[in-house]
């Protein structure tokens, strides 16, 4: 395999254990065959899978009051109605059924939020494979429904003890996991993110999001977007979001990350109070892939922040690093309050609850309309159910412009 | 190919104990008397740990060796100038992440990227005479391998259970200095029931003596005791690697460097012991 | 308006204080020309926004592993994916946006379980309408995040004391509301009951349901289904389940009721351990209608009682009453365990966590798979996520066939 | 036509005094007291509410009332019981929701559903002159209309703020004993505020005036005090409707039955004094 394959430009590549490898190159193949040149009807199982039990495609919808408020065409993605919530089903599916044609007999993956983790065990139980989740502690614990959901839906959880046992730590302790079974396991990747060929096979499943809204868009505006806005965490939704636009050079593309409190980093403490990896990174290897990352000047994995637990990841896909080293690609950020603000406001003037991740995107609106053009779509990754107790918690704490009264929530 | 100073211990002392501790668990002041003591034991090569974030290859026993190291300020810098004041009779060799070895002195980043050469060349400049990655597969070695050759350090690579066909046969032609087997799959750690797996690393290993060059063979992972050392000497390893095993020493014994020292002293007669019922070779 | 608009045979009416009866006639009269006779564009704009804000249509999945647990061919029409969760937004959106071409100015409705409520909330934000929801106070102790929902949509929430504050007693505040109101104000009702032309109307909103599905089963089945079973509270899934399949005399409708704990009835306490209203009640009014009621012989209204908040109330929608009368739809029942079987069986088997109303449609297959025919439709009502902490909670006081392990959930 | 025991009532102690008060609440043995009270203060009609456990028309001092009595475990046969017992100069009606009526009797239901003549048959034996029902409208009150017609009893027939144009008419003449003009939009219950809803009501019954055949017409709502009642008796009342105030006396008074006869005699005296600045009339 040349370099050029497994890396886009200096990022990517399979920086994993010896004893991964092998299994890298047979996934490398099954991609090769089932994915890309749909052997067995692969990609016509997962199609029909997705329409019928994911629910696609989703609508794009011209959202008319936020449309007002900016006084430009704003259209909004809507993979909150994929079922189970998020646009993680399209990967999850792919990549259980996947492992299904490989004849692998058990699953595993990492969940931060539970989001992927809530996706991929709805897969599984769906496609009848033994599934584990790792997750981390302080996760399991803040997270609890999702952790009920994936019970439900018969897969194992495992916390994570280690470190501050979120989900950098979950991603160690799945790939450990991977290098003791790995001859029977296929390990479910949550993000555009790991070895090759996890980063291109991921976002050849996200990929639909922009086939669907490309054709959408030329329907229903009649033309292609001046821009493309999604939040970025791991870069999944993003880099599923963009894909079909890459071509259209017209097309602005907006990577929004979680600002969390702040863009400074505090060395000493190894904590950035941010997940702004494209924006604040540097160069490194993390979890399988050369990447931007948020790290010490040593090489010590940061502990990042974001009010939204999906976001608040210390890489990002090297893809997405690419995208943005050769400029077709903006990163931008949006600090925690201004994605809380965003969520209230899709709440009360859309109706439409949005996750605390697409509150990202929703919030670079507000911050900079101005520069979108005349037509914008927008991902909204996922609904924001999952969310409520932290924005309750956090807009508690806070004077936010766009929320209702929270007094009347007494708990 | 003249012999590496790696090699040559091996060689000279074989079988060879091949002995791993975390550097700064739970100081760098400490872990220079472990080496101090593990030399004495007789160790013939010392592999020290440079703690990264993310150990993924590493089982709990090491994961908490390197966050007790973390915790007490272990870096790069001073990881090298504690290195800077050893003196072993056993060559050393670093055992850590790419990142940290990416990172080292690439702060003003150049424009393909960090750079490794800084990294091997304050590891030369220390006196080590090699490096392991366990997150560096072949396939993505080439600027690290360059370094290496450069500044005259052995680059080890790990060989494990999945390992076959052509990889197998690319590993072997790059290794220098030992081929590290991996005894099983999985993470580091000490385990109890260890004689399964190596007896079939080892099938492997008689396999390898075919193809290999004469690199040195040295087998790790979950290696705990003098009569699992002498098992894989037995089947016919140059080596063993023993590594949680002297952690938990570390984190327990009363006097640390004694029973590191013991250890050794131990295992390495295991190794010896094993010798006996080995294929002829040397 | 002769007697034979107004009602189903003997059952419907309006049964309601003088005050409203001019609102029911005004309310009458939009529903003729908007709904029935598409003035202005009403049904294209409605159709538009269930496509683009709702997330219409909704797939007809084949269930596979259930069709082989149960022999037959299983499909599962997907009203879980409709946006909000629930085919509760089929008819808040139908009348949230019914009430703005009547020039109102306002929206009240009623809720229970808080699937209503948060549907009719997301609508009236959609269409930048004020809303005030009316919920027993009951609920809103035991339903927090439906309550928080509705808040971030921007609706109030008006908490009522009064009786076992539950959906009755919020059906009587909101109709008091009305009652003070009428002259500028709609009242959403959540499902097809209350007086004429309510169950009419919410059933034409829901009819969409069967719609879909009778052209997606001819499409993948290449028949008409031999059964239909949709679970009956209110009935407006129900209705909408069955509507367009009543012509189809060959296709056999089930309407599943809550068993509860027993049919039986403790007269002296007022309290019915079910709320079969079709299966065991009698003729009465209740809340504008002549319909079958849980009731005492002197004709206090029960308080009924099921595992699913949804499915508890003591009334049942006029037009089910007749068709269950005239035989068209047979009434059953499924008690609350076999309820919660289902709800895991279908979360661990299809990766489908359930409401715990729809899963009294799917236990019932458990219980009588064999009277279904070959080809059986079920109506996936709505999805389980508002339900996890109900469904532990009642998990662990029972020994479920189904269930996982609920010892991991430790709280 | 005859006049009916209701409107000769009213005609006969013109301006009348309407009083309502739910039975059972808190006992029947005490509501029989009370009505005795209300009789000798001078009510000219009291209303008799048989509870219904969903009292969709009522506001909370009422539904209140209804749910003591409910809780103090009265039926319809116990009601019916205690009016037999009472001997009043006032005629009496029972006011109460139409499952109530549908239901009396009905438990041998037959294949059309319920029917509403028990209900009717067994308050003309018990002596009671008419019935209301809060939630029959016009539209559905042909079978109730019909029974009462056979057993000689008046169905009362409530005009809202809302009723007009061809309802209005429709319902007046259907009217019999007197029409409740409902003053205001919205649910029973006393109300400080009420001349100015009260007002906008009478200019509704200057208009009936024409249309109507005679019917007496009462003003209830938010009625409770003398000086409402008189207000009301001045823009042309036939009668006042008291309810939720006196229900307030039930339930805080030391006294009630002297409480409730004084009020009733206070409330009489306000519609008699509004009298002097009514339009001429009888
Ligand atoms: C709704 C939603 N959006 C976005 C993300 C971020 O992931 P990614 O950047 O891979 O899309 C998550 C992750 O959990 C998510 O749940
Ligand atoms: C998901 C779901 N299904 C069914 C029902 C019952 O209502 P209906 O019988 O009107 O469909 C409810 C009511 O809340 C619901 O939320």
């Amino acid at each position: 395999m040349s370099e050029s394959e497994t890396s886009f430009g200096r990022y990517g590549g399979q920086y994993v254990p010896e004893a991964l490898m092998p299994a890298l190159e047979e996934l490398e193949d099954a991609y090769q065959r089932y994915v890309l040149e749909n052997e067995d009807g692969f990609l016509d199982e997962f199609e029909e899978r997705m329409r019928e039990f994911g629910g696609r495609p989703t609508p794009l919808q011209r959202a008319d009051r936020l449309s007002e408020r900016y006084g430009r065409e704003v259209y909004l993605k809507r993979e909150d109605l994929v079922h189970g919530g998020a646009h993680k089903l399209n990967n999850a599916l792919g990549q259980v059924l996947l492992a299904k044609y490989m004849g692998k007999e058990r699953i595993i993956a990492e969940t931060g939020a539970g989001q992927h983790g809530t996706a991929t065990a709805m897969a599984a139980a769906h496609l009848e494979m033994p599934c584990e989740i790792y997750m981390g502690r302080t996760d399991v614990n803040r997270q609890r429904p999702n952790v009920y959901r994936m019970r439900m839906n018969g897969a194992a959880v495992n916390p994570v003890d280690a470190g501050s046992a979120t989900l950098k730590e979950a991603i160690n302790a799945t790939l450990r996991d991977w290098a003791t079974t790995v001859e029977t396991t296929h390990y479910v990747i949550g993000s555009v993110v790991g070895p090759h060929p996890f980063p291109k096979m991921v976002r050849d499943f996200q990929a639909v999001i922009s086939e669907e809204a490309r054709e959408q868009i030329q329907a229903q505006a009649g033309r292609l977007p001046d821009s493309v806005v999604a939040c970025a965490g791991g870069g999944s939704n993003t880099m599923g979001a963009f894909h079909a636009f890459v071509p259209d050079e017209s097309v602005a593309l907006y990577a929004v990350e979680a600002g969390g409190s702040s863009l400074d980093i505090d060395e000493e403490a190894g904590l950035a109070p941010n997940s702004a990896t494209l924006s604040t990174g540097t160069d490194g290897v993390l979890h399988g892939a050369m990447t931007k990352l948020l790290q010490s000047g040593d090489g010590q994995i940061m502990e990042s922040h974001s009010v939204s637990a999906g976001l608040d990841y210390a890489g990002v896909g090297p893809e997405l690093s690419h995208l943005v080293a050769t400029d077709r690609v903006t990163p931008v950020s949006v600090d925690d309050e201004t994605a809380l603000n965003a969520f209230h406001r899709l709440s009360r003037l859309e109706g439409i609850i949005p996750a605390l991740e697409s509150s990202h995107a929703l919030g670079y609106l507000e911050d900079a309309a101005e520069d979108l053009g005349e037509v914008v779509v927008v991902n909204v990754s996922g609904r924001g159910d999952k969310d409520l107790e932290t924005v309750l918690e956090e807009t508690e704490k806070r004077d936010l412009e766009a929320a209702p009264d929270v007094e009347v929530f007494e708990r | 190919m003249t012999d590496s100073d790696i090699e040559r211990a091996i060689r000279e002392h074989h079988p060879a104990l091949i002995t791993y501790i975390t550097a700064g668990d739970p100081s760098l002041e400490e872990t220079k008397a472990y080496v101090e003591a593990l030399d004495r034991g007789g160790s013939d090569l010392i592999e020290l740990g440079l703690p990264f974030s993310e150990p993924i290859a590493e089982g709990p026993t090491i994961q908490a060796a390197i966050n007790r190291s973390l915790a007490a300020g272990t870096t790069p810098r001073r990881f090298f100038e504690m290195v800077d004041d050893l003196e072993t009779d056993a060559p050393l060799l670093v055992m850590t992440y790419y990142n940290m070895v990416l990172q080292y002195g690439s702060s003003g980043e150049s424009r393909d990227g960090p750079d490794v050469r800084p990294f091997v060349e304050r590891a030369a400049e220390a006196g080590l005479s090699g490096i392991i990655v366990p997150d560096l597969p072949a396939e993505e070695s080439g600027p690290l391998k360059a370094a290496c050759e450069e500044f005259g350090l052995d680059l080890v690579f790990i060989v494990a259970p999945t390992t076959a066909g052509e990889r197998l046969e690319t590993i072997m032609s790059q290794a220098s200095g030992f081929v590290y087997v991996q005894a099983r799959l999985g993470t580091t750690g000490a385990r109890a029931d260890v004689s399964g797996a190596t007896h079939e690393s080892l099938e492997r290993l008689a396999a390898y003596d075919a193809s290999a060059d004469g690199v040195p063979k040295a087998v790790g992972f979950g290696v705990s005791e003098a009569d699992h050392a002498a098992e894989i000497v037995t089947a016919g390893a140059d080596g063993v690697i023993v590594g949680s095993a002297l952690i938990d020493l570390i984190a327990d014994a009363d006097d640390p460097a004694a029973a590191l020292e013991a250890k050794a002293r131990e295992l390495k007669g295991g190794a010896e012991a094993g010798l006996a019922d080995a294929p002829t070779k040397q």
